[in-house]
């Protein structure tokens, strides 16, 4: 975990209001790995008074870069929306644990929903290396906010596409894609998702008697983002009747959703 | 040569800035980007006798130049806390000040007397009883000036270590209170704990919050907090510790002015983790370009 | 067709947005931005039997998100209100509420009972019995409960106009006190007025406003007032007029939300003057594209 | 009085911290005269809460322009430094009572100190079109902090400067320079006066005995600006023993130092 000033390289507008930032700073990127966030200050004065949380898209160690992508929704993504090349942004970070893939395994699944499709981004472009085969799916409500995950992805990643709006790919949802691969015989031993919680909530709901290995990365309000406050809490099953409050940002983002009270 | 170091009764830190309950975890959190023994002391995230699960999310909602929290005092418990925590604790030779809830005033009593024994890494006791975030206990022995000094009382007749008693400010006369404390015996005030608060979720037309009420830190409380420190300060004869919404140095010294012998920054670790240790390099610089040898000329200087 | 009117017992507003008590003068001074007729009505500065002269400079603040103000009721009385500002305002078609303070009961009984038969400009009085920035009188009748309600009973037998009771957040339980009120006679409560803070200036070390300790107003504040709204709102039966902080249209709804029916803008209107007039066009769509004929389908829903 | 978006034309950095700000707005030109102020908002969040007043510096009615100088004081002046050229700025103006210059007259002697010879700059220019003489003194505390008024003025207007530090003009307080030059026979008919309230009560202490007609322009914090909130007094003498509170947003800025509590 670094505190540290990162430098802004590029702010690019990917679809209606979202967004993906080009950041510069060697340790982080060479310290970040799929699944990990960055808590950002955004803005200099009291407000916003707390940092965001942004999972890391991707980076280029060699280099030194780092990307996170975006969606503008109040005052924090706004200001951030207006950053500029050469802005030093204050990163607390890599933060989190990652995603951990299983050690031998043919066929990964990976569905994002939304923004949530950033850290699975970094992840797939791992995982290709590794894998036979790495299926995403992506889904978004309108076409206008579909993000070009192409360019973010090595060749050989498939991409399924579901739009709710229908203007591309499947019309529906993302879930609706997958569930109807998963009866032609698409046979995942892996499945990672980041998305709204009713979308990941059916993804879990899918694999309910599958011996299938499953990451889901969640999002929760934080203040400190490193487990000092307890700000952060999912309610996590323990033994058969009891559950606890687990930290997101310490003992996730990423968590069995069969352990998560949904 | 500046002396950076604060004398509170029965207490003396290296240097009067504390990182506060609730905020800072057990300090492990932040190691890695300091030297925790920097610091004047940590006073470690309130603790209770039996486990306690804290409240559902949303626990956090961000609010003008400031934020709700309702926790809920999540924690181990007393028996884990001494068993799993502190003996990692102990090795670290930072200044840890253990903060206790109670349900009942025998709750507080075991608190106090198991922890004032168990390790010289613990400095003091701070009993909280302003949490505004639990059902029971908590505030409810901060608000009745002879429940209060009763509480402090019993916790006194056991407790070895420097003993602090954290006030509310949500009550009608603050020094009430604080001479109830000081009556019954504590050695420290600490003041303040948050400010209760509501945000309303307009979407889903209910209260944002888990726990439907939170309480207010940071910047946007941070003049109601100078006033009670001011106010409390006239009204008793022992130390204080001022705290709420400091994020700068002049922050910090309206306190000290106010009549704060030593302050407590919490929620501004949030977006700088490093604040404690900036303030206190900022304090040497202070005091020096001031001509004052030691904080003690300047606390409690405004009251003229 | 949106109706925006809203009904406080006896008080019908054509809409749920006012201007604060000591924040829009006699509405005067923003009477060439705007048509004061669109306002739901105006509640004057703090009157009093006897001018007042107010506190010494300066009187203002600015705070994080907010602002403190020790104002001390500066007004030239009621003789000098009656013969020399109402003749002028009763040609204004303006909804004012008169917001009045007295060091004694009699006082305002007196105020009450020559105000009610003033003038039909005037359509409620507004009991402040919580102005922080007064040595007597004011805040000290709105924080005991039997003070108030006799208070409240003295002025309600003489008051032929709806009675509004303005309470201090300053207090252990507002509930309370907002239920003392009520038993008096009061027909609305509004709440809340500031929080008592204070700013000391570092560079000559004394508070910064000349009565040492001001009243916060503005965003800062506004969590904690949404929250004793939605206290008060489950412990009274009559209508409350919420106000702190508000300055967009969601701060407005969280109030309603909690239990408003009727909102107040103060400090706002420095910033921006014409918050009211934006608010009140903006609430029209909200209930438009919401499909609500009209504020009351809103009003306490966060209660669940 | 008007509520209006004043457009930045340009800011100009015109000694240490301080700077000038061209804006244009037609009716805002128009109106103000000097001695008037306008009470700005600057940011677009909620911090700074509060507008920040500046005297108006000069208009070109025709051409829709008027200026404010400030000097970098805190949050707010910050801001507005960084303000650039197309930037709309919020403004409420022209507020205050101007200055009020007598019908004839032929001298006239403004003291300015620091900052507080921007109204004076307004002032000269239009008392130069009817008075024999118009004798600026100005004084700054250190040279760096000069701002080139001549820049300001129309050719005639007579400039003293006065700098504490020595770096230029008379070596010393702008009340000594002018003291001498009233030892030496200058007799100003009225005298206006807008600085630190330590120089402008020596200035009136000056005139103690004198029938000079004096208007000094004062300030205090503010909240509304237009006289609703009674957040900016200043104690005006009543009669002989008694004081009122005066609003300086709109009773003054511009009083007569005689009947101001110093
Ligand atoms: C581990 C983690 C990873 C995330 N990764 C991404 C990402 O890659 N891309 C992306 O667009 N968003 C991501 N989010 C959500 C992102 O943090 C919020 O969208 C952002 O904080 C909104 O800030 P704002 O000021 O624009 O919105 P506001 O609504 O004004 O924020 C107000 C407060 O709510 C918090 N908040 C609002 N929405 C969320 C949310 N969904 N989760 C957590 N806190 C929230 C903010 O942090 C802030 O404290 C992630 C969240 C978490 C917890
Ligand atoms: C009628 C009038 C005319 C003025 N004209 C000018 C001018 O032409 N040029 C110029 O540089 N300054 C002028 N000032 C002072 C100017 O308003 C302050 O310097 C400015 O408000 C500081 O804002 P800030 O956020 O940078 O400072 P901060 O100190 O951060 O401001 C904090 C608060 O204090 C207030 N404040 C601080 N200093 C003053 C002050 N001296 N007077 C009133 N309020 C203050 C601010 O408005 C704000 O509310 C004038 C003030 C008044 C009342
Ligand atoms: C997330 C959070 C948790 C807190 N938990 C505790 C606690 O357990 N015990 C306690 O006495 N105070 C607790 N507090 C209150 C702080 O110690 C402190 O009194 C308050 O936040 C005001 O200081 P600040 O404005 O600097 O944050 C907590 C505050 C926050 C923000
Ligand atoms: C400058 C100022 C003067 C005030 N004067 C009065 C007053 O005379 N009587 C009163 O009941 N409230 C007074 N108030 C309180 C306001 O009416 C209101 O309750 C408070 O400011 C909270 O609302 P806000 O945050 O929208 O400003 C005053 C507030 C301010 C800022
Ligand atoms: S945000 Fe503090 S523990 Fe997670
Ligand atoms: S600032 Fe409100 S009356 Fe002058």
């Amino acid at each position: 975990m670094l505190l540290c000033k990162a430098k802004v390289l590029r702010v690019e507008k990917l679809a209606i209001d979202c967004f993906s930032l080009l950041l510069e700073e060697k340790n982080l990127a060479t310290g970040s790995l799929p699944g990990h966030f960055l808590h950002i200050r955004v803005g200099e004065g009291p407000a916003p008074f707390l940092r965001r949380p942004f999972s890391i898209a991707g980076t280029s160690p060699g280099e030194g870069f780092l990307q996170i992508i975006f969606r503008l929704r109040g005052a924090g993504t706004r200001i951030l929306s207006r950053a500029c090349p050469g802005d030093m942004l204050d990163c607390l970070g890599p933060l989190g644990n990652g995603f951990r893939p299983r050690e031998n395994c043919k066929i990964s699944v990976l569905l994002g929903g939304g923004v949530g499709v950033a850290p699975l981004l970094f992840l797939a472009r791992r995982l290709k290396e590794v894998r036979e085969r790495v299926v995403l799916y992506y889904g978004v409500s309108r076409g206008l906010e579909k993000i070009p995950v192409q360019n973010f992805l090595p060749p050989g990643v498939e991409i399924n596409l579901a739009t709710e709006d229908g203007s591309g790919g499947f019309a529906g949802l993302v879930t609706d894609l997958h569930r109807s691969h998963l009866q032609r015989g698409l046979r995942p031993e892996e499945v990672f998702a980041c998305g709204p919680r009713p979308m990941m909530q059916r993804v879990a709901g899918m694999y309910r008697d599958k011996k299938v290995d499953m990451q889901f990365s969640f999002e929760e309000r934080m203040a400190c983002g490193v487990g000092a406050c307890h700000g952060c809490p999912i309610e996590i099953k323990v033994g058969d009747s009891d559950t606890v409050f687990k930290r997101v940002c310490r003992d996730g983002p990423v968590f069995n959703p069969y352990e998560v009270v949904w | 040569m500046i002396d950076l170091g604060t004398r509170l009764g029965p207490l003396k830190l290296k240097t009067p800035f504390m990182a506060a309950s609730g905020t800072f975890g057990f300090g492990e959190e932040f190691a890695s980007l300091m030297d925790l023994r920097d610091l004047g002391a940590i006073v470690i995230n309130g603790l209770t006798l039996m486990p306690r699960k804290g409240n559902p999310p949303p626990r956090i909602v961000e609010t003008p130049a400031g934020m709700l929290n309702a926790i809920g005092l999540q924690n181990p418990g007393l028996d884990v806390f001494l068993s799993r925590e502190l003996p990692r604790l102990q090795k670290s030779q930072v200044k840890l000040i253990a903060n206790i809830a109670g349900d009942t005033e025998e709750e507080y009593v075991i608190l106090a007397r198991e922890l004032c024994t168990a390790g010289d890494v613990l400095i003091a006791i701070e009993l909280n009883v302003s949490c505004p975030n639990v059902q029971r206990g908590g505030i409810f022995f901060g608000t009745t000036p002879s429940t209060l000094s009763s509480l402090v009382e019993k916790v006194r007749r056991v407790c070895t270590l420097p003993l602090i008693v954290k006030l509310t400010p949500n009550v009608t006369d603050i020094t009430e209170i604080a001479r109830a404390a000081e009556d019954g015996g504590a050695d420290i005030l600490s003041l303040v704990n948050t400010f209760q608060g509501m945000v309303i979720d307009t979407v889903s037309r209910r209260p944002f919050l888990g726990n439907k009420i939170g309480g207010l830190s940071g910047p946007a409380m941070r003049p109601l907090a100078v006033r009670l420190v001011y106010e409390t300060y006239a009204s008793v004869e022992i130390p204080l510790i001022g705290m709420g919404g400091i994020e700068a140095l002049d922050d910090a010294l309206q306190f000290f002015m106010a009549g704060a012998a030593a302050v407590a920054i919490g929620s501004a670790s949030f977006s700088d983790p490093l604040t404690i240790l900036r303030l206190t390099g900022e304090l040497k610089n202070y005091l020096q370009r001031m001509n004052l040898p030691s904080l003690e000329g300047i606390i409690g200087v405004a009251h003229g």
